[in-house]
């Protein structure tokens, strides 16, 4: 009998708290989001998964000598971030945006949506009971940059309890860009604007590509070395892409590499979803930000586009603004179909994949930035 | 204002700011760069493609792979 | 000559122990066990050329500093023995179990092997000499369950000490099951039983198979939370593999992060091989036990089978319930071979794998008991 | 018979109970399961098969296409 | 304006010192030396990453808590050689030296260009400014036995702050074999002893294959046991390869697991060419000795044959020696050639590569050697 | 010569003699094991191919390499 009841009490029935029945529900929501509804299945799986095995009670996953403990170590030491940046680099292909760098000022505008939610987020301090230092204010605005690593690496080093939240928000938002942007979009440029045909990009040289990456960290070594340790392993990952040479270490890096990282993120990155950190008003005021963030960048590639147009002879078509927020290759998508709408014969694909890549520097720039001011 | 509010202020127009500078010096060091390379080194343009030969193998394959599977499963299933 | 005697004092034949002697011959045994008789070639491989190295003189491989000593953190932390589960469980389909669920019990059934040696360990502590506590005998039970992931697990949390001489005895015997059960089969069945013919399995659709391993860590994360690490990793692998949506992160975990981690843990096992945890009495005992835990887990399932039997109008063969211990797919494999000889037109290889995974998770709930129980 | 003796004859009626008790709600579980999900959400009896080309495909692919490769580069090399 | 003086304060251009921009320049070198030249790219290209990242001033990539300063753990703790070590013992055949035994000789011949360069070290720190000490004479000295995880794995337990130079020079006169050997080879031989033509060599059964890294180690443990970790990695690797019943083990040691850790081993190596260790006078001295090594383990290489010659009926062609400076397969592959000049029906390929794993196993023994007896 | 010379030198001669000595040992070894290798346990030649059908799954699509090269041929070279 005295032993029927200390069995009862190791039952996770006996000590499962409120916070944690919901959390393990929200685990399950995001393993649905992921399965059901293809919300960046990569990563909301495990980190569903591992918000569940973190939320059971008395088995302690979490705690000193547990499983998503010792990962956990990966996401602190930046690693397994920083290794899944290079193997997006690997996969990156600089030739569109090679062939029309002007397409830059497009990531850069769209960065527009980090320090805007920023700036949101510290005025939701009027919010009673919210308190975001600027600190967790930088943190959550990186998700506007629209990128996992980097929104990961950022919170990690500024907000490690947020990041659940944070990293949560950022996958998210990305799975929604075909929901979130096409309004916005369609309301900020005229039909004429939609059907504007851009010339067709030039081939992109081997030689330039190999140099590129070179150029980009050579920059920021000398200009934002903040943001080295992002931007340095993209372009080394982009390199061993790029250069031909080394094809089994690129390989490795696009696939098995960046799997096993990623397994091992989802399940670190769900540990952080603890009931303590994450049934909190600040979740819900970092859904409201990464929401804004992402509206506010897709706006400002698009006016952005439209402002360059004013100055220069040859028109981009403004929807291709819209995939400065990044969120590779999806916002490149969307502004291909908005622009087939308009124009049947107008596949702005290649024309939106420049911005499109310019946001993830852009962004992993801005993460620099934030690193580098906010401390 | 708040203090916090100034220095978010700050933050956004400073950021955005070396945000600008950084990709708009991105922008010029490309173009330099392009056109040295395209007046020094320039690529033999096919040599692109036939360059990679592992890498770029792949994509072509796609189209391959469904007709060979095809093949081959004629080859498994015919009368013996 | 003074330094062609120190030389000399350097070699490892001036160093060796008898001991260290004979654990290298043990580590050859396995490879020749391994490599010609293919016992479990993938694990005892490793295991082997590890018990080798760590008993190499001077060297130092097991010591502060050295290779084995570093990769022991892998099994020190579980973590090593999760992932290879995670990979297992990515690896399994549980169509055969959900199509005919019962035989979950005969699962259920072949886990007394585990508990009956638990009490058999117990018991040879009255031979002189023996002295095993409670975590030990629990530890040694363990290879009862017929799962070698699950046996390192419990091992290095209960007994490390033992866990080389544990960890040898489960992969041997699992090797050994088509010779251990068939006699243990034959004699507790008539042929009139042997014969038995089972209905056809339902196809099992794809939405059951994604919904299972939810449903069993929300069983484990309510009723055995001690459990849930290895059923956890166990039902995550799983459910990347059913779900079809990361099958990139399903194939690396079945493929190269299994493979790699099999590499490492095998040489962490092997170093637990010293001559002075392995050469004692306990590992006579030890595989003892082992072999008395595989027959009673056999004989469990298959009386098991004939049991439920007494109470359904649909027939299971009780063949099938030898299954039981896991060592999939060996086991199932025995019980089709033992079907045919006695009715050629029975295949029981598919009915077979449903108890034999159903033993999977037996031993995995079993272990989380051990953990949670034994102090 | 010693105390250890007992609780391990203990452990083993609570182990079995309780692994007993485990699977057999495991069973009730997957009955329920499967009788809600075969109700609610049958899935289309072709669509497992056809589900999932992509894990299917690789394995086998991953060979086929060495073997492509080197024919096709053959192919291409080829004096002509 | 006080903002924006800090702000130029935090580029690096205002931190950067000279010798963090020479040293970033030498890694662009290297980068070159591998895309461009061919320098074993698959090494050179990580480590000259590595070198500019860890030379970006503010970054601080290298300090506690920056990226290559946890990566480098996996030298330090000898993991990252030793594993580059397994693969490469898995991509290892050993079948032509099984056939021709006596080949071994020549590879123990090469190993001189090892000792002579020690003492070369030694006499050097006659220059003023020099001061090297017998471990960093052992270190630098290890760069002749023409094998690069050997070298790093030396280098970093006998001189950790040279390793940088030494994994650079050791990598890049392996890219120069081509251009190293063939004068000495040609000097040291006569047209006639070119021409000689070796009979061919008998088919190696697969049970040898098996059975010779099991004697490899074994004859380690007796008499060499401070060798034991590199060449019991190496024949763990080869066993797994040779056995053919762990297959996924062996492809995964030679595929993505040697990737990785090569990307890993890479920025590891370039994180420790920092200019306070780089630019020296005694990177100088490494780099000529380095040559030296090379040739002096060429022409040993090549007179050792010679003189087998002088004492046995079945000739050996002396171009065969000098591929006993191991460089798989590289020197193999330069013997060929030279025998293909004067003799064009002289295929020395499967000869040499007899020399050329023998010189593996050489340089393994020797670097053992210095390990046990420089302390 | 300094003391650090004549210990480099000693550490030549001990370091070469080894390096020879446990080569030379090995030779020996080879030597003895494939005596007893080839007399207690001789491979049948065509064993050694086929004794590997899992790393050898490459070396049996060595058929099906001949049937999808002429496949993959007549592909491209179709009338189009
Ligand atoms: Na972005
Ligand atoms: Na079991
Ligand atoms: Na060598």
């Amino acid at each position: 009998m005295d032993n029927l009841l200390s069995l009862w009490h190791s039952t996770g029935l006996y000590n499962i708290t409120g916070g944690q029945a919901l959390m393990m529900l929200v685990g399950f929501l995001l393993l649905f989001l992921a399965i059901k509804k293809g919300f960046e299945p990569l990563l909301l799986l495990p980190i569903g998964f591992g918000a569940i095995l973190s939320n059971i009670p008395v088995a302690g996953l979490n705690d000193e000598g547990g499983l998503l403990y010792y990962l956990y170590f990966g996401i602190k030491t930046g690693l397994f971030p920083l290794l899944i940046f290079m193997g997006v680099g690997a996969m990156t292909d600089f030739g569109p945006l090679l062939a029309n760098p002007k397409t830059l000022l497009l990531g850069a505008a769209a960065q527009f949506g980090i320090f805007a939610s920023l700036l949101g987020a510290l005025a939701l301090n009027i919010v009673p009971g919210l308190e975001f230092t600027l600190k967790d204010a930088a943190a959550i605005a990186i998700i506007g940059g629209a990128d996992g690593p980097t929104a990961i690496y950022v919170a990690s080093r500024l907000s490690p309890e947020l990041l659940g939240a944070i990293a949560v928000a950022a996958y998210s938002y990305m799975a929604l860009v075909p929901l979130i942007q096409p309004p916005i979009m369609r309301a900020l440029t005229t039909e004429a604007e939609r059907r504007i045909e851009m010339q067709q990009l030039r081939t992109v040289g081997r030689s330039e590509k190999i140099v590129f990456p070179l150029l980009l960290i050579g920059l920021t070594a000398l200009l934002l070395p903040s943001a080295a340790p992002l931007v340095g392993m993209f372009a080394l990952g982009n390199l061993m892409n790029a250069c031909g040479v080394v094809d089994r270490l690129s390989q490795t890096a696009q696939n098995e590499l960046i799997n096993i990282v990623t397994i091992f993120l989802g399940l670190s990155v769900g540990s952080k979803l603890s009931a303590e950190a994450f049934l909190q008003m600040e979740t819900l005021g970092i859904l409201a930000l990464g929401a804004a963030a992402f509206a506010i960048g897709t706006a400002a590639g698009v006016l952005m586009a439209k402002l360059m147009n004013k100055f220069s002879k040859t028109l981009v078509n403004p929807l291709i603004g819209a995939a400065g927020v990044s969120a590779v290759p999806m916002a490149a998508r969307v502004a291909n179909k908005l622009g087939l709408e308009s124009n049947p014969h107008n596949f702005l694909l290649m024309h939106a994949m420049g911005p499109n890549v310019a946001g993830v520097i852009g962004s992993a720039v801005a993460a620099g930035i934030l690193l580098s001011l906010v401390q | 204002m708040t203090e916090l509010m100034t220095s978010g202020i700050e933050l956004m127009m400073v950021g955005m700011g070396l945000v600008f500078l950084f990709l708009a010096m991105l922008v010029l060091a490309i173009n330099l760069m392009s056109a040295l390379v395209l007046r020094y080194f320039p690529d033999a343009p096919p040599a692109t493609a036939a360059g990679r030969p592992a890498g770029g193998g792949k994509g072509v394959d796609a189209g391959v792979i469904a007709a060979i599977a095809a093949a081959v499963h004629q080859y498994r299933t015919r009368p013996k």
